[in-house]
């Protein structure tokens, strides 16, 4: 568990570096990171939000069952928590579609309707696809790790007395809610209202 | 062998000669720093030395366990501390004041592209890997680059400062002893970063003004002005009445209000900035999107000349030299006074 | 002591231990057991310091003429391969992977590390990161220096920069794992009684190297990441042209390189303390405090990062606060220094190999760290910034530090890890030739760097000739130097005298099981009752 | 590992952390659509601390956990801290200024060496 904690902090400072640049680049570039939220539609990044915490419930919801030697509850709040986090997966394939549709993906014939914030609004994108990007990778590793818990659940591998890789994968996929809940106000809410 | 060798050793140099006002303040830091570290380093050795071979392993001498003793470990990590402390504030005060050229400084202008440096002086010669300098006048440089990270250093000078592209860097010294002194890269900056280099000359007041007498193309700002009409800037950027872009007129080291709300002098780098990205802080009451972007169509020597230009147009007055380190708040800039939107402009100084 | 082994009674030579436990390369790949793991680093690790060896010998001869001898291509290249081996392929994971991969659960009492399987995973990421860097070489190398300072690396050069970034990043994450796998297991997996004052501080001082690596990595493993993006699709993060600033990218990236300098040199730290307590037959002066500012270096390392940009433009306020604190950071070092020194007072002290190692880095580090201070105060960093000074200082640090302190710990630990001893004259003199190839090869390059010359340089002026022709001689003595060790130790794994269980009259929960210990170290958790170093009541039973 | 020592939580209390993550989602995303300035920021900041201590106080366990593993925590928040804020002061200061007296240029000529 010890082990589990160290790696998010890892991980933490992983997203850091990201975090800063992006510090960094909205202090230095305002207007053109206000007019690029526009493009950020705060619908679907809301439902996003939703639909993680939702995922970190029934994760939560799994971790308890595995503790009470519940099977057949952890199988469903494993197979539950799965289905949001594929809802938000494919929320999130929309949005990057959108924005491909768009020519908004950098270094892809990146294409900005106002010309004066054309090359600043592409740091921007780039690092909107940098942070969602590497966050849904995450998504995707714990999707993995999931189906690999059901797998062990459906071998009734764990009951009251082991269920350590349940909550370990539990810290990890809350950890990525984390991470979600601080990426949506940042790249979504603030300044588009400027 | 033994001829090379005498040819090696001749030319063998153990500290580089002081030739600027900053070089000696500097050296006495640096030499207090070397009679500490070489203090420190004795006491060491010797501690060392003298413990391993008074106390050297005996057929029948034991050691003696200690503990240890707080009122050493606290002697020792303070009065190294304290030194230490002495060492950051006279560091610490002699960079604060290589900071900011005086007044009457003389500005040269400097391009680093992979893999030379230009030099353009305001007379408007300019040479490549050298820079000729009058003895005991102050000069400024103003940095710039095509590429990659070059940084400036003549060590004779103890001056160094990097030169990062997409921004201007400066540094300043003050010439004292006539001589040639390298200059350097020190950045490393690709393949031939080691040809980077070349001769400082410092030169007395009568050798300068023999050495500065033919700039035959004309003053940096003339040839600026050259640039200014061959790209067409002249006929949006009128001289003398409002045309579709601010007048550049008296605008130099002025405050110039943007179409945001903020206020920026219109100093070096924000002129650059302007013509290389127009768009980026646009002058109140202007539209966005008028002038063409200069990115790739200009060299930063051409930048500097058109700068030159526009700073010609502001002609130094006793006012305007203090301008550009003052707060933007007295001076009503001349340029934002905008035909289209007189409105906006008015009230908020 | 290596005379011991004359009269020793001959160890049983069957006694099952972990290295003839099992045969064939399988047992070796699939291992588990964290000794055989530091075995296998150990072999890859001097395999990378050859290379990157090789490669300084070699730029270094292009230094004896002004001119240069090689082709800049060539020249540049050599350098940057030369730093990015030696720092992410040896110099990180040198003592940490290795010698305390092999001793740390041995002196906390624990049959393996908390992770066994991860430790395993490390080892094959730094395989893999050191294939990536070797396929970069093989290509044609990389000429971006190893700091990859962008736009250089990342718009401009054209020479092999993905496979090399590749390489860093994945050997990043060996690092990371064996970082946290450290942590977990000083925490979780100490013998009973094995309190935190007990630690020996060699278990100390990796354990503030992991958290530095497990605080630090992910920051570098983000900045090449995305180096590697601005490569690949020009998005612009870094690149001037469309408003990105390089200079973000050197924050990111000293946030790591910083600390990652205490990476290196702090096991270094702790294997000196190990060896001066040993051969002074004495505890560590100061205990508490030694191990105290292995936590506190760990912990300002990470506020001084902006000392290797006060020349780039940073603001001038950062820059002094920087300052400020690179001196703080310096406090614990000396603290240390003084605290080994002490330990020899009254001791009864001898001078075997390791000794010999510890006294060369006790000076050596001295130097290298005050010469630190000179780059800490403001107006001298800029007077020698980017020159051969810092190019002296830090080789002062990872060379005459890290380096003789792993050569130290290896000479001191080798009789437990292989079971063998070493001839001691021959180690001895190649302690020496060392000692002496160090400071010829680098002290001239103080003096060449406040003369002004640049690092990095295929050529240079012709008054500079006399000391680079000075420090390419003192670079073919220590190239000499290093070779010696590794012929011995090669030839001791086959053919050296058997050692004894505990050859030095150490104290430590290591020296009390068998050389080379059985595949999980104890029969039974050893329960500790006494201090790490306990000397006292053992001078009487060996002295 | 961790059997013997965590309590089971109460579903109770986790459908309540939920539903007040979902109310402070909406509640930010309401708040985003006024116009506060600086402001704006600063509420969005503070509800996303928010949001996250809840996540990791109820959801990840730290308010059963040792000692240890929050000061884990606390240490991965410093430290992203230290990343942030130190680059960001770079960043935030280039443009201060300060008026050093210059070497005077006579006195030092005098005394170079």
């Amino acid at each position: 568990m010890l082990g589990m904690w160290t790696f998010l902090i890892t991980e933490v400072l992983f997203f850091g570096g990201m975090f800063a640049a992006y510090a960094v680049y909205r202090n230095m570039y305002p207007d053109a990171f206000a007019s690029t939220s526009k493009f950020m539609d705060v619908v679907l990044g809301g439902t996003n939000t939703a639909v993680l915490i939702c995922s970190s419930l029934t994760m939560v919801l799994a971790v308890r069952a595995a503790q009470l030697s519940k099977r057949a509850h952890l199988i469903l709040f494993l197979i539950l928590t799965m289905i949001f986090g594929t809802i938000f997966l494919v929320i999130k394939g929309f949005e990057y579609h959108s924005k491909w549709v768009e020519h908004l993906v950098p270094g892809f014939d990146f294409q900005y309707d106002e010309p004066r914030y054309q090359h600043n609004a592409q740091i921007l994108f780039f690092l909107y696809f940098a942070m969602t990007g590497m966050h849904a990778l995450h998504m995707v590793i714990g999707l993995g790790l999931l189906t690999f818990l059901l797998v062990q659940a459906k071998r009734r591998i764990f009951n009251e007395n082991y269920f350590a890789p349940v909550e370990m994968i539990g810290l990890y996929w809350h950890f990525v809610d984390i991470v979600w809940i601080f990426l949506f106000p940042l790249l979504y809410l603030i300044g588009h209202r400027r | 062998m033994p001829a090379s060798l005498t040819l090696l050793l001749a030319d063998l140099q153990l500290f580089p000669p002081a030739a600027s006002a900053q070089a000696g303040p500097i050296d006495d830091l640096y030499w207090f720093e070397i009679i500490v570290s070489a203090i420190m380093t004795v006491l060491i050795f010797a501690a060392v030395i003298l413990f391993a071979w008074k106390y050297r392993r005996r057929a029948n001498v034991r050691a003696t366990q200690i503990e240890g003793s707080n009122v050493l470990e606290t002697t020792w990590s303070i009065i190294p501390f304290l030194i230490m402390l002495i060492m950051f504030w006279w560091g610490a005060k002699l960079f604060f004041a290589a900071q900011n050229p005086p007044k009457d400084a003389m500005e040269v202008f400097v391009t680093g592209k992979q893999w030379m440096w230009k030099v353009q002086y305001p007379d408007g010669s300019h040479e490549i890997n050298a820079l000729h300098v009058p003895v005991g006048q102050p000069v400024k440089l103003t940095m710039a680059s095509e590429d990659v990270i070059h940084s400036f250093s003549i060590p004779a000078f103890r001056v160094r400062h990097d030169v990062v592209p997409g921004h201007y860097d400066s540094l300043w010294f003050t010439a004292t002893k006539p001589g040639r002194y390298r200059l350097y890269c020190t950045e490393y900056c690709g393949n031939a970063h080691a040809s980077m280099s070349g001769w400082v000359e410092v030169l007395n007041d009568r050798d300068y003004a023999n050495w500065a007498g033919g700039g035959s193309h004309g003053s940096l700002a003339e040839q600026g002005q050259q640039l200014f009409e061959q790209n067409g800037c002249s006929t949006c950027h009128l001289l003398d009445q409002q045309g579709r872009c601010p007048i550049l007129r008296g605008v130099y080291n002025k405050p110039v209000q943007l179409d945001d709300g903020r206020t920026v002098i219109a100093d070096d780098s924000y002129i650059r900035e302007s013509i290389l990205d127009p768009n980026a802080k646009v002058v109140s009451g202007f539209q966005p999107n008028i002038m063409p972007n200069f990115k790739g169509q200009l060299s930063e020597e051409q930048v500097i000349q058109l700068i030159a230009f526009v700073k010609s147009l502001s002609p130094p007055t006793p006012a305007s030299q203090q301008g550009g380190q003052q707060r933007p708040v007295v001076i009503a800039p001349k340029a934002k006074a905008p035909a289209k939107a007189p409105a906006a402009s008015a009230p908020q100084q | 002591m290596a005379t011991i082994a004359h009269g020793t009674p001959e160890i049983a030579a069957e006694e099952v231990n972990y290295l003839n436990v099992e045969h064939g390369w399988k047992s070796w790949l699939f291992t588990t057991d964290h000794k055989r793991i530091a075995f296998l680093y150990l072999i890859s690790i001097t395999a990378m310091f050859f290379v990157g060896g090789t490669m300084a010998v070699l730029f270094r001869i292009n230094l004896l003429e002004p001119e240069g001898i090689f082709s800049s291509e060539t020249y540049n290249r050599l350098f940057s391969m030369h730093g990015i081996v030696m720092v992410f392929f040896f110099l990180v994971p040198s003592i940490p992977a290795t010698l305390a991969n092999f001793l740390i659960p041995i002196m906390i009492g624990a049959k393996d590390l908390a992770f066994p399987r991860i430790n395993l995973l490390s080892w094959y990421l730094y395989v893999f990161g050191a294939i990536f860097t070797i396929y970069a070489v093989a290509r044609g190398g990389v000429d971006t220096g190893w700091t990859f300072y962008a736009p250089y690396s990342s718009t401009y050069s054209n020479s092999y920069v993905l496979s090399a970034v590749m390489g860093v990043f994945v050997a990043g994450f060996s690092s990371i794992l064996t970082g946290l796998n450290f942590i977990v297991t000083v925490h979780k997996m100490r013998a009973p009684g094995m309190t935190w004052s007990r630690l020996p501080l060699f278990v100390w001082s990796n354990y503030a190297t992991g958290l530095l690596q497990v605080l630090g990595t992910p920051v570098l493993a983000i900045s090449l990441t995305l180096i590697a993006f601005e490569r690949v699709a020009h998005v612009g993060i870094f690149d001037p042209n469309i408003g990105g600033d390089p200079i973000l990218f050197q924050h990111l990236f000293w946030f790591y390189s910083h600390p990652a300098v205490y990476i290196m040199i702090l096991p270094g730290m702790g294997v000196i303390s190990e060896i001066v307590a040993c051969f002074s037959r004495k505890r560590v002066f100061g205990y508490n405090f030694v191990a105290f500012s292995s936590m506190a270096i760990a912990v300002l390392s990470f506020f001084v990062w902006g000392h290797h940009m006060f020349v780039t433009g940073e603001a001038m306020y950062t820059s002094v606060a920087f300052s400020f604190l690179s001196f703080m950071v310096a406090v614990p070092s000396a603290i240390k220094v003084f605290n080994w020194t002490a330990t020899m007072y009254k001791g009864s002290v001898s001078f075997d190999t390791p000794m010999l190692y510890a006294f060369g880095f006790i000076g050596l580090f001295t130097i290298g760290g005050l010469t630190g201070l000179f780059l800490a105060a403001l107006a001298t960093d800029v007077a020698t910034h980017g020159t051969y000074f810092i190019v002296a200082h830090f080789h002062y640090v990872m060379v005459g530090g890290m380096v003789m302190a792993f050569l130290g710990g290896l000479h001191y630990w080798w009789p437990k890890i292989t079971g063998r001893l070493y001839p001691e004259a021959w180690a001895k003199f190649a302690a020496l030739i060392i000692f002496i190839g160090f400071n010829l090869t680098f002290f001239p390059q103080f003096i060449l760097g406040y003369l002004g010359m640049p690092r990095r340089i295929h050529a240079y002026p012709p008054e500079f000739q006399a000391l680079n022709v000075l420090s390419t001689a003192g670079a073919s003595i220590l190239g000499i130097g290093y070779l010696i060790p590794m012929i011995y130790f090669a030839w001791s794994i086959r053919k050296g005298p058997k050692a004894p269980a505990n050859p030095w009259g150490a104290t430590g929960l290591e020296w009390e099981i068998q050389s080379p210990p059985t595949t999980y170290n104890f029969d039974e958790t050893p329960i500790v009752t006494k201090e790490a170093y306990d000397y006292g009541p053992l001078e009487e039973v060996v002295g | 590992m961790s059997a013997f020592h965590v309590p089971i939580p109460k579903v109770g209390t986790l459908v309540a952390v939920w539903a007040t993550l979902i109310v402070l989602t909406g509640l930010t995303s309401y708040v985003s659509y006024f116009e506060l300035g600086e402001w704006n920021i600063v509420v969005a900041l503070l509800i996303a601390v928010t949001k996250a201590s809840l996540v990791a106080w109820v959801f990840m366990g730290v308010r059963h956990s040792t000692t240890l593993t929050r000061l884990f925590c606390v240490a991965g928040l410093a430290w992203l801290m230290i990343l942030i804020l130190l680059t960001y002061s770079d960043y935030s200061t280039r443009n201060w200024t300060y008026q050093a007296q210059p070497w005077s240029t006579n006195k030092a000529a005098g005394t170079s060496r």
